[in-house]
């Protein structure tokens, strides 16, 4: 149990002589997520040392899609960060397409984004409710799962399901928008609204909340971008980093919105950002409602997407075409790609490889969590236990996501 | 257009770049072992690649020719082996693929080092941007690749008794582990601790 | 550049707590009365009597379409097992009387157990035999045997099927 | 001590302690629940029923207490037997103990003993609950709970101190500690008019006490001994009829602070101007007892508001605000408490 | 020796050589339905239109001899508009079929309208009808709809299987392929016909809805059921054999394969031997093999000899094992080959031994140096002891009458086909589960490879071997496929210098002989072909041999 300790933390000389204790805090821990184990020392109440150990959620992804065709590792992106399943369907698809070099419909380039940024409100949602919900105020949490509720109806409506989504496809999309989206997105938005009114009444300037989170998990804007971290987490440091202005894809550099930057880096920050964040998305979403296009939503080819069922039932060409993808998958030439999109907690790259059969022949998911998780423990090192949980929520790590 | 960092590489480093190349945009420089992290810093220091985006590596032993799913000129359908081939690669087995990211730049570069399956070492990039550091572990748990100078080199997603490399292409899809004894679960009594 | 968030200053009626307080009291009082009173903002729906209605898109329990003669449509073309990411459909092909059919499923059985409700057979079907649209989600069984839908079970959630053997112009 | 004066102190323990308390208690488990739920916008506990009647779901309480006598009573390895079986108990007596001094209704009818240091008693009482805490996290063999039993003594034990203090005010105006002297004392009126309820001479004394007692009995914002996200708490590896003990008392111990800071603060039994010696009888004292009533309720709600609204505070800004923002407030209140009093 | 150029590549080849071979040779893909390498051409489907500089407009590579300075251009434009259009005619009658069709997945027209077309239908008429689902043999049904009349079939049979027994009737669109009246297709390569169909046209009645040939997995073994031993692709789903198909082997069987080896998989899964037997009661395999050890080892010190019985059946490597045990402990001992009687043999592939390696075991007999005693007079003289080993005993009542005779006797067998008359029986993996090495009749030796699983009882020959020697005190050392191979080339004239590895998809050609010159004639095929397939086995094999091992 004892563990040698540095003669004094904090600045504090011991003049007692005490042990060291070491805990357990996970995996089956409230705040652990039932996924991860951090290994603590404890002097009291203070962290001497932490070791986060991950891996309880793995099941093996990158070797699960390299077994089936291209498309069938869609339904696998959906279980990556289950919190925002559309984003990862829409990072996969873009990258395959990358690889394919193939240009995708306008119209479903802004029903990604759309898909994207609901997703990300999603995202957002959870983890400021969750860091409410981790320094023990309950009703702000279950307020944003109420709002949270509605845009998981408005995504069952586009994509057939809440969570396990599958929305996208190579080359396009399994669906086009319904009929009456956006009045259901209206819905959603003004309950977005209300709610956030209410959460930040409750938190934002309750000096109770702003104690638990400010200078709590401070993570320096150099050392965050050393860590490699991405998102609101760097984003709260005050590096203005968005894989959407950076490297923008789909039709972000035509959308007008902000990045939002945190002053510090500690808790508190990454709360605000996320707040500024949903803001925001409601914002491109604004402007993909205004700018989104008429026509079709699929690329016009064959050998990439399925034919239309009206084709495949009526016509030998289409159910060739229809058999040949089914059995062998969308042939996807030789080469390699890394295709990055902005995933709610950061950056959610794939990096993808593929023999020219058709099959995928490496799969690799560049988890945001992942690079987050490295840095946890400079954040926690130094604080007290009670300041682990509103960090580790803070940086909203999605199991799914990082054991893959 | 700006310049392409693969080719400040290559004219920094002529001996230690194998090739560069911008297959679908993404900047590629493929260096040799010895020459990782030299370029790292390079690239580090003098291009700005400060944050430290991803490490991976590819197992290219199914590309060996012929590929596992080679087909019979006559059935293209069927796979007429059952098992991925140990066919002789040309070139080394393993490559370990950087990825880094400069953000006053907005460009992305790929950094990828080959390696032998004989002797799978790569120099750590953990010293030149200490992001790597669960990365490398990542590969090391996945590919079995060790990282020479890696401060802390342990399994990261799996448990340390596993045996195997799982993301090597010869491991089987569906494999069993063996089974592990837990220590202080034989009823409730744990060890050092009297009735 | 981007954006400086907004953080608020620890002024004076931040740091005596009470006024916060006081506030958040309020909103929360508000939500009290107003659903105690008015019953209006309840999000509760009581489950097994009280439902709400899943999207048209909805990919709930399976469904396997019928002829106009009541046979089954599926033609065991194996297709939805093909895409299927979950492996958990198994087929067995078998000959019919009906010469025009030629082909029919001996055994259609879906194991719920793996099924992940993707839809990748539903899409993957080129006659319009399976859907996923029943409207129904899955509900759990007591033992591994009633989570396997046989051909029978999957039929009798069926509806006529939109498309013909054959293609129209046959 | 005659007979009939032994039988009815044991039916006004019996009344009060098991009736009024632990059914209070009771009901407020299922009004935490409800209320809750009500908040957060969901409908809250309304399934269970006896033959049909769910009466808004009361009958989860005795669901709940059901399923607490009939599951596994669980002992951790390596736990002390002993003092794991006691922790739960002395948890749970000492809030019931209070209710001894606690008065009703007017006279010395409405009180089980009418001691005339009865703020004494309760905090000798008080301070009890404690051991509770504290030896049911060490001995469940626990570094989790033990953390939580630290965390749990080192809070009560600083709450205790500016808790008392807060009423020493209170004591200097009415010139008493005994319980029933300070309701009568508070059915004075303030030039003429305003009842001289603690309220409303000791404003600041009431604020503190509430936080130093919600924080004495561990509820949110000072819930950290059983912080559900950090620690999981000093009761950690309890389950069934021990766990429910530990519940139970704190839900009992709302209604000790309910009525003691109505007592205190609210004038107890009083209804402002009418009789404010008790000595009425009949419907004027049902309906002063019935006003103690209401206003145990209304100050029960009040705690279980506060706990719905608030995050938690971090251990060591429990403390500093315990010892450096509470006492010298108390202190300072005591000082112009007495300087005002001087005054007059 | 014409020099021509493919899409700006250079080839030189022989005399008379087609412009679809040439550009095999390089490897530039020519879509094709009519045209076979082992067929004469046709030249009717127009799939294969090339331009070259020597006509205006396209011609068909496959008719085309390659010329002196030609130039051929397979990806121009008009090549590819033409092929579109071939693709939009040949689909304009199609059924919509792929469903039912147990051709889709391996079907030449699905892949080429996918890879050559991709367009929408244009046609939006009533399709031509023809019968459907027709059983015109024993073996074949036809569906004259899905047909697009390239005649392979009618060419394969006219000259392949010298049956023409198909011939083309009708004209346009209504043209289609039957039987001549009262007749069936039943040659005994009538399945081939289905095969060299490019379409779901004719199947195999066999294979009919069994399976979808995508699921298959092929292994590449050789056919056991005569001693031609056609090289042939067993095709496995769920560990059970669906379906065999011949393979190219220029050495052995051409394209071709006759229909009885390929439905004998179907006897091989009957009556399979489940478990070791002691006097007739069911035993655990070591222990019985102790037991036999033991009692052989008794009846040796006695002095009797043993007689052994070998299957042409057996591998190579299983019966050098046997007999180099037999020869250290018993040096009298007596051999015998059993294996199936003799049938009839045919001018195309059928031989009349029925037995796949015959000429194997003989070869090892006579490297030992030992003489066979005839299977038909063994029991006559009533050895004590039998040891009889076998997959398949059509002999065997004579093998029978041997072991009845005998005082000791044991049985290494798939199928428990001798009855309930030895002392030991002992399981034995089929030729369908086994590694190893048959030498065919022409002296070609082929790996055999197990498609499938073996029963967890049954084992392979050289297996017990090597652990009866070690129970005997005699062990053979290295057991596994590689090692045992070491020593037969160690040991066997034919086999010295030789490697496992090297024994690629065609086989080697030990000797030659008269026989070859006929196996010779219809030799054609692409140069590029063996050596790409040795390449590729030489990956296989090793895979194989690191499994063995």
């Amino acid at each position: 149990m004892a563990s040698k300790a540095p003669a004094a933390v904090n600045g504090r000389d011991r003049d007692l002589h005490t042990e060291n204790l070491t805990i357990n805090m996970g995996p089956s821990h409230p705040a652990m997520h039932g996924t991860v184990r951090i290994i603590l020392t404890l002097d009291g109440e203070t962290v001497v040392d932490a070791d986060p150990d991950i891996g309880y959620l793995h099941r093996g992804f990158e070797k699960m899609a390299e077994a089936g065709t291209w498309s069938k590792v869609i339904p696998y992106t959906d279980r990556l960060n289950y919190v925002s399943p559309l984003i990862n369907n829409v990072g996969y698809c873009g990258a395959v397409e990358k690889l394919l070099d193939i240009e995708i419909t306008e119209r479903c380039k802004y029903i990604r984004v759309f898909i994207s940024e609901i997703a990300r409100i999603c995202d957002h949602l959870t983890a400021v409710a969750a860091s409410a919900l981790e320094v023990g105020a309950f009703t702000p949490f279950l307020w944003a799962v109420q709002a949270r509720e509605e845009f998981y109806f408005l995504i069952e409506m586009i994509a057939g399901a809440r969570v396990t989504t599958s929305y996208t496809r190579i080359g396009g999309l399994r669906w086009d928008l319904p009929e009456g989206w956006q009045e259901r997105y209206e819905a959603c938005e003004k309950r977005l609204f209300r709610m956030m009114d209410d959460i930040e009444t409750l938190l934002t300037r309750n000096r109770i909340f702003i104690d638990r989170n400010a200078d709590v998990g401070v993570m320096k804007a150099k050392e965050a971008v050393e860590w490699g971290f991405t998102g609101p987490s760097l984003r709260a440091a005050g590096v203005d980093y968005d894989v959407r202005k950076a490297a923008p894809y789909l039709v972000y550099d035509r959308l007008d919105f902000d990045v939002p930057i945190g002053h510090k880096g500690d808790n508190f920050d990454r709360y605000l950002v996320r707040l500024e964040e949903i803001r925001q998305s409601v914002r491109i979403i604004r402007q993909v409602i205004r700018d989104i296009p008429e026509g079709p939503v699929n690329v016009d080819d064959w050998r990439i997407v399925l034919p239309p069922k009206d084709a495949v039932y009526n016509t030998i060409e289409g159910m060739i075409a229809h058999f040949e993808l089914i059995m062998k998958g969308v042939q996807v030439p030789k080469g390699e790609a890394y295709y990055a999109v902005e995933g709610g907690n950061g950056e959610l790259g794939f990096y993808l490889v593929s023999d020219g059969s058709g099959r995928p022949y490496r799969v690799h998911v560049r988890p945001p969590c992942f690079a987050l998780m490295q840095g946890l423990k400079d954040m926690i090192i130094g604080g007290m236990v009670a300041d682990i949980i509103p960090t580790f929520d803070s940086i909203n790590m999605i199991g799914g996501e990082i054991d893959r | 257009m700006t310049e392409f960092a693969s080719d400040r590489v290559l004219k920094r480093f002529p001996e230690q770049v194998i090739e560069t190349h911008r297959q679908h945009g993404d900047d590629t420089v493929v260096v040799k072992r010895d020459g990782l992290v030299e370029v790292l810093e390079f690239l580090r220091d003098e291009m700005d690649f400060l944050m430290p985006i991803d490490v991976t590596c590819v197992d290219r032993l199914a590309m060996a020719d012929p590929p596992e799913y080679e087909s019979d000129p006559l059935h293209p359908m069927l796979t007429t082996q059952t098992v991925p081939s140990l066919g002789k690669l040309d070139g080394p087995r393993f490559e370990v693929v950087y990825h880094l990211r400069s953000l006053s730049r907005g460009a992305l570069v790929r950094v990828k080092v080959p390696v032998d399956e004989d002797d799978p070492v790569v120099p750590s990039g953990t010293g030149v941007l200490k992001g790597f550091n669960w990365f490398e572990r990542e590969v090391f748990d996945m590919f079995g690749i060790r990282f020479d100078g890696h401060p802390d080199l342990r399994r990261v997603l799996l448990y340390p008794e596993f045996e195997g490399h799982p993301l090597r292409k010869d491991y089987p899809r569906k494999g069993y582990q063996p089974r592990l004894d837990m220590p202080g679960l034989n009823g409730d009594k744990v060890p050092g601790i009297k009735e | 550049m981007g954006k400086l968030v907004d953080r608020p200053e620890p002024d004076v009626m931040i740091q005596s707590y009470l006024p916060e307080v006081w506030n958040g009291m309020k909103r929360v009082s508000k939500h009290f009365f107003a659903n105690l009173l008015m019953k209006k903002g309840y999000v509760t729906i009581q489950y097994p009597e009280q439902k709400i209605d899943y999207a048209p898109r909805f990919r709930g329990n399976h469904r396997l379409m019928h002829r106009e003669d009541g046979t089954v449509r599926c033609v065991a073309c194996f297709l939805c097992s093909t895409a299927c990411p979950a492996d958990c459909i198994s087929i067995v092909a078998g000959e019919t009387d009906n010469r025009d059919v030629e082909k029919a499923p001996v055994k259609f059985e879906i194991d719920h157990l793996r099924c992940i409700f993707c839809g990748f057979c539903e899409e993957a079907c080129p006659c319009d035999a399976i859907r996923l649209d029943s409207g129904e989600h899955r509900v759990p069984a007591f033992t591994r045997k009633d989570e396997m839908s046989g051909k029978e079970d999957l039929l009798s959630r069926g509806g006529p099927s939109i498309s013909k053997q054959g293609g129209e112009f046959k | 001590m005659d007979l009939t004066f032994l039988l009815m102190t044991l039916l006004k323990i019996v009344l009060i302690c098991f009736v009024f308390a632990m059914i209070l208690g009771a009901i407020l488990t299922w009004g935490e629940r409800k209320l809750s739920a009500v908040v957060q916008d969901r409908i809250g506990p309304n399934r269970a029923s006896i033959l049909g009647v769910t009466a808004l779901g009361l009958m989860h309480p005795i669901a709940d207490m059901l399923k607490a006598f009939t599951k596994e009573d669980f002992v951790p390895a390596g736990a002390n037997r002993f003092l794991f079986a006691m922790a739960p108990m002395l948890a749970m007596v000492p809030p019931l103990v209070v209710f001894a001094v606690v008065p009703f209704g007017p006279g010395p009818d409405f009180v089980i003993a009418p001691l005339d240091t009865g703020v004494l008693f309760i905090f000798a009482i008080g301070g009890m609950g404690i051991y509770g805490a504290t030896l049911g996290g060490w001995s469940s063999n626990n570094s989790f709970a033990l953390l939580g039993s630290l965390r749990a003594a080192a809070q009560m034990i600083s709450y205790e101190v500016s808790m008392g203090l807060n009423l020493v005010g209170i004591f200097m105006i009415f010139g008493t500690v005994s319980l029933s002297n300070i309701v009568l004392g508070q059915g004075q009126l303030l030039w003429g008019w305003l009842p001289m309820w603690g309220i409303v001479v000791q404003p600041v004394a009431f604020i503190l006490f509430m936080t130093a007692s919600m924080a004495e009995n561990k509820r949110a914002p000072f819930d950290l001994p059983e912080g559900e996200s950090e620690i999981l708490g000093y009761n950690l590896e309890y389950s069934s009829m021990r766990f429910a003990l530990f519940f139970l008392s704190e839900f009992v111990e709302i209604v000790v602070i309910a009525a003691m800071a109505a007592t205190l603060f609210f004038g107890g039994w009083q209804i402002p101007w009418v009789d404010p010696q008790g000595t009425a009888g009949g419907w004027i004292t049902v309906g002063q007892v019935a006003a103690f009533v209401g206003k145990v309720v209304f100050l029960c709600w009040v705690q279980l508001i506060i706990r719905w609204t608030l995050p938690r505070f971090r251990y060591d800004q429990v403390m500093a605000l315990g010892w450096k923002y509470l006492l010298p407030l108390s202190l300072l209140n005591i000082v112009a408490t007495a300087v005002v009093l001087a005054m007059l | 020796m014409p020099t021509l150029k493919i899409d700006g590549r250079e080839i030189t080849v022989k005399d008379g050589t087609r412009v679809i071979e040439a550009a095999d040779a390089l490897g530039i893909p020519i879509p094709r339905f009519c045209y076979h390498p082992g067929l004469p051409v046709a030249a009717n489907c127009r799939m294969c239109l090339v331009e070259t500089n020597r006509a205006p407009k396209p011609v068909p590579s496959c008719h085309d001899f390659c010329g002196d300075g030609m130039e051929v251009q397979t990806a121009t434009e008009k090549v590819i508009e033409a092929r579109r259009a071939v693709l939009e005619y040949i689909l304009l009658n199609h059924p919509v079929d792929c469903p039912t069709c147990d051709q889709a997945g391996e079907c030449d027209l699905q892949d080429q309208y996918f890879e050559y077309d991709h367009k929408p239908s244009r046609h939006a008429f009533r399709k031509a009808h023809k019968p459907k689902a027709r059983a015109i043999g024993p073996r074949v049904v036809y569906d004259a709809e899905r047909c697009i009349n390239c005649t392979r079939c009618v060419r394969f049979c006219e000259d392949i299987a010298g049956a023409p027994q198909l011939r083309q009737i009708q004209r346009g669109e209504k043209a289609y392929i039957d039987v001549f009246p009262g007749t069936e297709l039943d040659n005994p390569y009538s399945m081939c016909a289905a095969d060299v169909c490019p379409v779901g046209a004719l199947t195999v009645r066999d294979f009919r809805f069994k399976c979808r040939v995508w699921f298959m997995k092929g292994t590449q073994s050789v056919c056991g059921e005569c001693s031609r031993g056609c090289s042939v692709r067993v095709d496995t789903y769920k560990n059970e054999v669906q379906r065999i198909v011949p393979r190219h082997n220029p050495n052995v069987n051409q394209y071709w394969a006759c229909d009885a080896g390929r439905t004998a998989f179907h006897s091989f899964d009957e009556g399979r031997l489940e478990a070791a037997r002691v006097r007739g009661r069911d035993t655990d395999f070591d222990q019985a093999l102790d037991q036999f050890a033991h009692d052989l080892e008794e009846a040796l010190g006695k002095g009797l000899t043993p007689a052994v019985i070998l299957s042409p059946f057996m591998t190579c490597e299983d019966a050098f094992a046997a007999i180099s045990l037999f020869k250290t402990k018993a040096p009298g001992a007596v051999y015998s080959i059993g294996g199936r009687e003799d049938g009839e043999a045919d001018e195309v592939l059928i031989r009349a031994d029925r037995n796949p390696n015959r000429a194997g075991l003989k070869m090892i007999l006579d490297s030992f140096g030992i003489e066979t005693a005839p299977i038909k007079t063994l029991h006559e003289a009533a050895h004590p002891v039998v040891i009889a080993f076998g997959y398949e005993f059509e002999e065997r009542n004579y093998a029978k009458m041997a072991v009845q005779a005998a005082q000791l006797s044991a049985v290494f067998a798939s199928m428990d086909v001798i009855g309930d008359v030895e002392t030991y029986a002992f399981p034995a993996v089929s030729p369908y589960e086994t590694y190893g090495t048959w030498v065919n009749e022409f002296g070609v030796i082929q790996r055999v490879r197990p498609a499938v699983k073996a029963p967890e009882a049954a084992k392979q020959a050289r297996r017990f071997i090597a652990d009866l020697a070690e129970r005997l005190g005699a062990p053979l050392g290295d057991a596994s496929l590689v090692g045992i191979f070491g020593l037969m080339t160690e040991e066997i004239e034919e086999f010295k210098g030789l490697e496992l590895d090297a024994v690629g998809p065609f086989g080697i050609k030990l000797w030659e002989d008269a026989a070859d010159v006929e196996a010779e004639t219809d030799a054609g095929g692409d140069e590029a072909e063996p050596e790409e397939a040795a390449k590729e086995s030489g990956e296989s094999n090793k895979t194989d041999s690191a499994e063995e091992a």
